[in-house]
């Protein structure tokens, strides 16, 4: 609870800090109260602020909002100097409003935190998406994501409702042993009620039938806040589905894993051919996200089945290393508010560091050998083996059909003359941190279990 | 031995950061040292012991059943000689061409890659070392390709390779699941047996996923312009080890895990083989551009390979063995002779070539003894290997083995064109201008043709090397089997 | 003292939410999109209160006050949204908002 | 033991002197390459004579290849016939490079030439001393090569060099056959040395001998020996596999005589005799062998009857020759076929060697038509030649005579309608090597000005072989005198040659002819030689240029034209194979697996376009895309499941 109490009064101080003439100001002041809040992870101090049916600290959440805090920390170390009248501290302060929704969903023990921590994730996000006010671009990303959210948001309390109608509470405990006692005569609409938080967490992920906000929403918001989105947003969302299919509604595993499944296949291929057609990166890369998360999905069923959560944490950590790396760059590359595939002709020519670092990323989102994404899609397929063949074959026909674009990119990277004029890149930070997250994929996908006992005998033990 | 693995990746990552002007000479030297103690290993090797070098060590790849454990088993020992073999000569034959560092550092990486495949004992690490070895010859072969539309070739081989090596993952994976066991160890693999129908799968699979790298035949029409477009050095690592990869993974990871040799499946792949090999010959005799008749040949001299290792006979193990080390060196020949002529004549196509044996007499020597090689005449390196996987496929089914000696006339017929239209006859105009052939370039070939008559006088020394590996695969068919 | 059987209110809550749902659907003024949307909210309240009297203990009401109080931000924020909309887009209808496809 | 390894080696040590320093060395190369093979001949002088004491030896070398059960050694092994072979290679072989250091004297090539020369002589006594079959096809393969080399010689021009490939590719299909022999063997006797193959064969004619079963199925060694004929027809360029060899001839003359005359082409007949034991036992492919035989040797012959150039004419005469060794082959007369082939060798040889320096003579010009009256010109290659065709003819008293007779007189014993073919072939002989000798020798000059002043009598060097293969033709039959003659010392050859092993195992066979039999033929051979020899000769002596030129129609057009056979192969295998090949890469390159990669390509691509439809930006579509998925979750989830 201490750290996202941190997060929140850092959040406050930079929204003050935008007063005060020093521009600097926001991004120290943002960038130190991260840092206090991971120490606070590491010493794991309760100062008695635990309140066990609302929000208790997993090993899980530790692991997990670590992981978070590392990417908040690189963004704000790391991102482009926008053009001037690009209010900095006004983000921040959002982007640190949002990591403390993304973190009470960690830990989550109740119905209302996870109301809560959706809404408190979402609502900045409406902002931070249309923060380039003068773009008109950015203004109707805003305005869709705000919409489309909201009326996932009236889904989710109408679930919440609806439950806590059948089941009389909101704890998680009380609400599973309902379930397991009076499973036969649980009345009609409890049914109904579970789908519809599951639909709008659904949402929230962006997983195929609801997916149609985040191509528009990632291509016309600012490169950052895309970055933001597509790791630390998509890692909370995944958490609460994790919380709601092994927490909450583990009992129905039947009923769900039947529909589910279905809409993971279908995700699967969508972002695989949808991804193939695209010119404009962002737009490719929110298509290969809505893939990625499918494999989420599956692993959070798999860690259901087989009650092991290994498989699907390790995915989600390298996807959200491997599309913050990919973002990162592709925020230096922008020109307007959008990249194409011809602004990354002849990077390797003239960025030679962030060509490679650039790859890869990308060859770990597309699952080669020797990068975590292959390990991490390697674990997640053997183990739908034996759940179910044809989402495996469904799986690996679209990773293979994914592998087509992702060459396209790096294709161009590679092997296209260099059309664009060489703007140098004198940010030498930004070389050191990339460089270092393209080693964390590379011993990610050597050293598979060094990174999770790091943190684990660093922050959980 | 994990110090010769770990080498050429330090090499590699030297090479990449070097500037360009001394890069050259530093890749030369460390080229011929591996070479060298390559030899050493070759030398030191015993081959009464299965496993010879074995190195192990479990936190690599934790988790997913794989670990590093590599080792050299007889067959491996040969295509590691082969390897550096190849790489030292894709080394002498870039030093009249001018290429970045990173050309070199990739050359080196696919030098760790290939012994990485040719040594490992898991089959995740095999999965991991075979994927590796797809990048830097993708890179190699269309960042200094020449050609027009690259990209439709770009498609064609990666569309092949990479959905060929998920069809492997597949079928290990289909293993791992099927036979319950959690390490991917060749040595625990080997214990278990399938059941009858994902054993037909799991050899479907990978006979796919290999043969798209041997080509077998309906899988290798990327082959044709992917030589032509790749340069000279690309072609040479993808002929003289990337098939021998192919191969390799069939007599490493198929061969010992057949059930009741499945007598339809090893038919039909042998019959594909075996048309495979008339099928490039055929198309050879009639192509103009050097280039892609040695494509067609190499085609169908490994279409016999397989073929010779699909017969499941000890004496296809052991003559496979042995072609895929003479085939190796062969073709590099070959393919080092095409860009000489290129190089000095400015064409290679037959029907703009003609009379260099009047220019350059000694070259020409040379070159017909490798081209001897290649046709499988007594005495040079080609016969014995030929030799014996003719006798196990003529051994397994008299019509195929027949079948498959016509490959032996037409090898003669389109080798002898290729020599008659080049080397022979009137001196066209663009062979007027000649430039000579260099010292270097003919010390390298005459390496080679001292090679051809060494293994083909005294093979004995290879087939002692592959014996007892060969026979460890024929007990294993045997108890497997009955 | 329920004079009127908990079903009947259960009825009016998911009859509100379903018009809030089609008025959603329906509409392409981006305003009555939000008031439809706080429809749909407040329907939920209902249900939650209802159920909370059902049970007779205080959860349902305190989560009314939560949804109440994200309600109130959500609407801020939105309209915030609206009025750099129009003021860009001189108009607020949401057929004109379709630059990002494909 | 040494001496073997000296035979061996001085042609080796030869090859690769003359090979390196091939130019520079100019004329000193031929004296270095006929020193080599004349070593050579000295010590198998002295092996005949050891073999002669001790019997048949065995030169261990060292092993080539050993797996599993199968050994493969390189050893050699001397027995009568090996000896018998090698004495006729080195002798004719170093004859014939005394004789190219004359002809080829002017050729910058020289060193290159006589390098070839060496390596073949190497080559061919593999083959011949080699103690196993593998031994015997590296030789086989070896002596291809080598003619390969030889033909294309003068690389310059195109036509040598498709003829020389055209050689190498038939002799090729040859080897196959070879090839597919030696597996059976493996497969069945599981070894491939000769001896103890012979053995088994023996043991099993023992067997048949008595009425019992023998050891293994009769079809399995029909099999075998059609095989190892398949190889024996490449190489000795019998019905299917022969047109290669009028091509040869395309190399230089010397290369001709020894190569397509004396020694490579006999190389099949030494295959059979070599394993007679196996041939005893397969009697449909002794028949086989017989009607080959048959057919080639006339064949061959009609067809020289139409030739004009000097060199093919005597190509086909030994075509025909070869024909008429494989038919005693194939009645079972092994040692006869070997003395005819001997005898063939002298004078074969001597013919060629003859056109050789007529041709030096003529300063290049081989077309016979535009010859004549050179009698008296250059006496020497006339005398020689004369006798030549004398031998050639059968004429009375020559080697030729006793040789054929000796055949005829066993067709006869075995069949009077095979002797009537056989004598048929032998009279066409005789007509076209008398028209060759009397449209050479006899009537005008028909040459032009310059060549008739040129015409001058080869050097010395070119004419001692001349004289000594003379005196061979003439006196070759006293090797194998018949009954009859000889008396006491005869049949001395075919006693030597039956102490082999693969021949002491075979039932003579019974000979119920009687002598005034045997005298009678005699007296038809010289009868026939004598009135056909006559004919011809004054037919073509009087025939004036005009004659000669006017255009054939009819039987003889087509005999010039070698009955199309050539066309026919052509048409017959050579363009069907290349239209598949172009069928293989246009077509199903194209058609048949490109869709496969860019048709999967192109659907996905055009699913992709579809879809992006579906996201067209607008908020309502979306907001009902949202719903309808709801209520389809909640359905699903409720009803369905």
């Amino acid at each position: 609870m201490l750290t996202i109490l941190i997060l929140f009064l850092t959040g406050l101080c930079t929204m003050f800090a935008s007063f005060l003439p020093n521009k600097q100001l926001p991004k120290y002041l943002g960038v130190s109260g991260v840092i206090i809040a991971l120490v606070t992870l590491h010493l794991r101090l309760g100062l008695g602020l635990d309140f066990p049916t609302f929000f208790t600290m997993f090993p899980l959440t530790r692991i997990v909002s670590v992981v978070a805090l590392f990417l908040l920390l690189v963004i704000f170390l790391v991102h482009r100097k926008y053009e001037e009248d690009y209010d900095w501290s006004a983000v921040y302060s959002l982007m640190l409003f949002s990591t403390c929704g993304v973190i009470l969903l960690f830990g989550q023990r109740n119905l209302l935190t996870l109301f809560l921590g959706i809404e408190i994730m979402s609502i900045p996000l409406y902002v931070l998406a249309a923060s380039k006010r003068n773009q008109a671009v950015s203004l109707e990303a805003g305005l869709k994501y705000f919409i489309l959210g909201s009326f996932a948001s009236a889904f989710l309390l109408f679930g919440i409702a609806l439950v806590y109608g059948s089941t009389s509470s909101f704890v998680l405990d009380e609400i599973m042993s309902v379930q397991e006692n009076y499973d036969g005569q649980l009345p009609a609409y409890f049914h109904i009620g579970y789908i519809f938080i599951i639909v709008s967490i659904l949402f929230k992920m962006a997983v195929a039938p609801f997916h149609f906000w985040s191509p528009d929403v990632y291509d016309g918001s600012p490169t950052v806040v895309t970055g933001f989105m597509a790791t630390i947003v998509k890692l909370g969302s995944s958490i609460a589905m994790y919380f709601l299919l092994a927490g909450f509604f583990k009992s129905q595993f039947e009923n769900y894993s039947k529909f589910l499944l279905p809409i993971t296949a279908f995700s699967f291929l969508l972002g695989a051919i949808l991804g193939l057609v695209q010119n404009n990166i962002k737009r490719m890369l929110a298509y290969s996200s809505i893939s990625h998360i499918a494999f989420v999905l599956v692993a959070i069923i798999l860690s259901v089945a087989m009650n092991d959560q290994g498989v699907f944490i390790f995915y989600l950590m390298t996807y959200s290393i491997a599309s913050l790396l990919v973002f990162l760059i592709l925020d230096y590359l922008e020109q307007g508010n959008s990249i194409f595939l011809d602004h990354l002709n002849g990077l390797s020519k003239r960025q030679p560091i962030l060509a490679l670092a650039l790859a890869i990323g990308i060859l770990s989102m597309a699952g080669i050998p020797f990068t975590g994404g292959f390990i991490a899609k390697y674990r997640v397929l053997v183990g739908i083996y034996q759940l179910n063949i044809w989402i495996f074959t469904i799986g690996l026909l679209s990773s293979a059909i994914a592998i087509g674009y992702y060459l396209k990119i790096l294709n161009r990277i590679f092997f296209y003359e260099n059309s664009q004029e060489n703007v140098a890149i004198k940010n030498n930070l930004l070389v050191g941190v990339v460089s270092i997250l393209a080693l964390v994929i590379i011993t990610l996908g050597i050293f598979p279990e060094l990174i999770l006992q790091v943190i684990h005998s660093f922050f959980v033990a | 031995m994990h110090l010769i693995l770990i080498l050429p990746l330090v090499v590699a990552i030297i090479a990449f950061f070097m500037p360009h002007k001394l890069v050259k000479e530093f890749s030369l030297a460390f080229s011929g040292a591996f070479f060298l103690l390559s030899l050493y290993v070759l030398f030191q090797y015993n081959p009464l012991n299965y496993y010879n070098f074995t190195y192990y060590n479990e936190i690599f790849l934790a988790g997913t059943g794989g670990s590093l454990h590599l080792g050299l088993d007889s067959i491996g020992v040969l295509m590691f000689v082969l390897t550096n073999f190849v790489v030292f000569y894709v080394n002498i034959l870039a030093r009249n061409k001018s290429y970045t560092s990173s050309f070199y550092g990739c050359v080196f990486l696919m030098q760790f890659a290939l012994i990485g495949v040719f040594s490992s004992l898991n089959a995740i690490l095999f999965y991991f070392f075979w994927e590796l070895a797809l990048l830097p010859i993708y890179y190699i072969v269309y960042q200094w390709g020449s050609g027009k539309d690259l990209t439709k070739a770009f498609v064609r081989f990666f569309v092949y390779t990479f959905v060929g090596s998920l069809f492997i993952l597949t079928a290990f994976i289909l293993f791992a699941v099927e036979t319950k066991t959690t390490s991917f160890e060749i040595t625990e693999m080997a214990k278990n047996s399938l059941a009858g129908p994902t054993q037909i799968l799991f050899t479907l699979f990978l006979i796919i996923g290999f043969g798209v790298k041997i080509p077998i035949f309906p899988l290798h029409s990327w082959q044709g312009n992917t030589y032509r477009k790749a340069p000279a050095e690309g072609t040479i690592l993808l002929s003289g080890i990337m098939l021998k990869m192919g191969l390799f993974g069939l007599i490493r990871w198929l061969v010992p895990f057949q059930e009741e040799s499945l007598p339809i499946i090893q038919k039909i792949i042998l019959a594909l083989a075996i048309f495979g090999t008339i099928y490039g010959a055929a198309i050879a005799l009639r192509r103009n551009d050097m280039k892609l008749i040695a494509a067609f040949s190499s085609l169908s001299h490994v279409g016999l390979i397989a073929a010779g290792i699909f017969s499941y006979k000890y004496i296809g193990f052991q003559g496979a063995a042995l072609q895929m080390l003479v085939h190796g060196i062969n073709i590099v020949g070959i393919f080092y002779i095409i860009d000489i002529i290129e190089r000095s004549s400015g064409t290679r196509y037959l029907s703009e070539l003609g009379g260099i044996a009047s220019k350059a007499p000694v070259f020409s020597t040379l070159a017909f003894i490798i081209i001897l090689g290649s046709i499988a005449v007594p005495l040079t390196n080609g016969f014995p290997g030929e030799f014996l996987l003719l006798m196990s496929v003529f051994m397994y089914q008299p019509i195929l083995g027949a079948i498959a000696g016509i490959t032996i006339i037409l090898g003669a017929a389109y080798m002898l064109r290729v020599f008659q239209r080049a080397f022979m006859g009137e001196v066209s105009e663009h062979v007027s201008e000649f430039q000579p052939v260099s010292n270097g370039d003919l010390y390298a070939l005459g390496f080679i043709v001292v090679l051809v008559f060494l293994l083909g006088i005294y093979p004995q020394y290879v087939l002692d090397l592959t014996a007892n590996g060969s026979q460890y695969l024929t007990n294993l068919l045997e108890l497997k089997n009955n | 003292m329920n004079l009127i059987g908990f079903e009947n209110y259960l009825w009016l809550g998911s009859a509100l939410f379903c018009i809030g749902l089609l008025g959603v659907l329906v509409r392409r003024n981006v305003i009555i999109l939000l008031m439809c949307i706080e429809l749909m909210l407040n329907a939920s309240n209902l249900l939650l209160v209802v159920f909370a009297k059902m049970f007779g203990n205080m959860n349902g009401h305190i989560f009314v006050f939560f949804s109440m109080l994200v309600a109130a931000a959500e609407v801020s924020v939105g309209l915030a949204l609206i009025v750099l909309i129009y003021r860009k887009f001189r108009t607020i209808d949401s057929s004109f908002l379709d630059k990002l496809k494909g | 033991m040494i001496l073997a390894k000296i035979l061996i080696l001085s042609p080796i040590i030869g090859f690769l002197i003359n090979l390196i320093g091939g130019k520079k060395l100019g004329k000193v190369s031929g004296i270095i390459g006929t020193a080599a093979v004349f070593i050579s001949f000295i010590c198998a002088l002295l092996m005949y004579r050891k073999v002669l004491s001790t019997g048949a030896y065995d030169v261990p070398l060292f092993t080539w290849m050993h797996i599993s059960t199968i050994h493969i050694g390189f050893n050699l092994w001397v027995d009568e016939l090996s000896t018998w072979m090698m004495l006729i290679i080195t002798g004719i072989g170093t004859l014939i490079h005394l004789y190219s250091i004359g002809y080829m004297s002017h050729d910058k090539g020289i060193g290159r030439f006589f390098a070839y020369l060496n390596l073949f002589i190497f080559s061919m006594l593999m083959l011949v001393l080699g103690g196993n079959f593998i031994m015997l096809f590296i030789g086989w393969e070896g002596v291809g090569l080598c003619s390969y080399l030889l033909i294309g010689f003068w690389f310059k021009n195109v036509e040598y060099g498709h003829a020389a490939r055209k050689a190498f590719i038939m002799n090729r299909i040859g080897d196959l056959g070879l090839l597919l022999g030696i597996f059976l063997c493996i497969q069945t006797f599981g070894t491939i040395n000769f001896n103890e193959i012979n053995s088994i064969a023996a043991e099993d004619l023992a067997l048949k001998a008595s009425g019992q079963l023998g050891l293994f199925q009769p079809y399995i060694y029909t099999a075998i020996t059609l095989c190892l004929f398949i190889g024996a027809m490449g190489k000795s360029a019998q019905i299917p596999l022969y047109t290669w060899l009028p091509d040869a001839m395309a190399g230089p003359t010397p290369v001709s005589a020894l190569i397509h005359a004396a020694t490579m082409v006999t190389a099949g007949i030494y295959l059979v005799v070599r394993n007679a034991a196996l041939f005893e036992l397969a009697p449909f492919t002794l028949d086989f062998i017989l009607v080959i035989g048959m057919a080639t040797s006339i064949l061959g012959a009609l067809i020289g009857l139409f030739q004009n150039d000097i060199k093919k004419v005597l190509a086909y005469s030994t075509v025909s020759q070869l024909g008429l060794m494989f038919v005693a082959l194939g009645v079972g007369a092994y040692t006869s076929a070997m003395f005819h082939l001997t005898t063939h060798a002298f004078f074969k040889a001597l013919l060629f060697l003859g056109a050789g320096s007529l041709i030096h003579a003529m300063s290049g010009e081989q077309n016979i038509l535009s010859m004549g009256g050179l009698k008296n010109k250059i006496k020497l290659t006339h005398l020689t030649f004369a006798i030549g065709t004398l031998a050639i003819i059968g004429a009375p008293f020559m080697s030729g005579f006793f040789s054929k007779d000796e055949i005829l007189e066993k067709l006869y014993n075995h069949s009077p309608i095979i002797w009537g073919f056989a004598l048929a072939s032998a009279a066409i002989t005789i007509i076209y090597m008398v028209r060759v000798y009397t449209l050479t020798f006899s009537g005008k000059f028909r040459g032009t000005k310059e060549q008739e002043d040129h015409l001058h009598e080869s050097p010395s060097s070119m004419t001692l072989p001349l004289i000594i293969l003379a005196i061979l033709s003439v006196f070759g039959g006293v090797l194998n005198l018949p009954h009859i003659i000889g008396g006491g010392s005869s049949q001395k050859m075919a006693i030597w040659l039956s102490k082999i092993n693969s021949l002491k195992s075979i039932p003579a066979h019974v000979n119920h002819l009687s002598h005034s039999m045997e005298i009678m033929l005699m007296l038809i051979a010289t009868a026939l030689v004598v009135v056909l020899g006559s004919l011809s000769y004054f037919k073509y002596k009087k025939q004036t240029l005009a004659e000669l030129n006017e255009p054939r129609q009819g039987f003889s057009l087509w005999g010039e034209h070698k009955f199309y056979v050539d066309e026919l192969y052509h048409n017959v295998f050579v363009k069907p194979l290349e239209s598949l090949g172009d069928f293989f890469f246009y077509y199903l390159e194209h058609y048949f697996i490109q869709p496969i990669t860019f048709g999967s390509y192109r659907i996905l691509y055009s699913a992709g376009k579809l879809l992006r439809i579906v996201q067209n930006g607008n908020i309502e579509y979306y907001l009902v895309y949202i719903a309808i998925g709801a209520v389809l979750v909640l359905s699903l989830s409720m009803f369905v499941f």
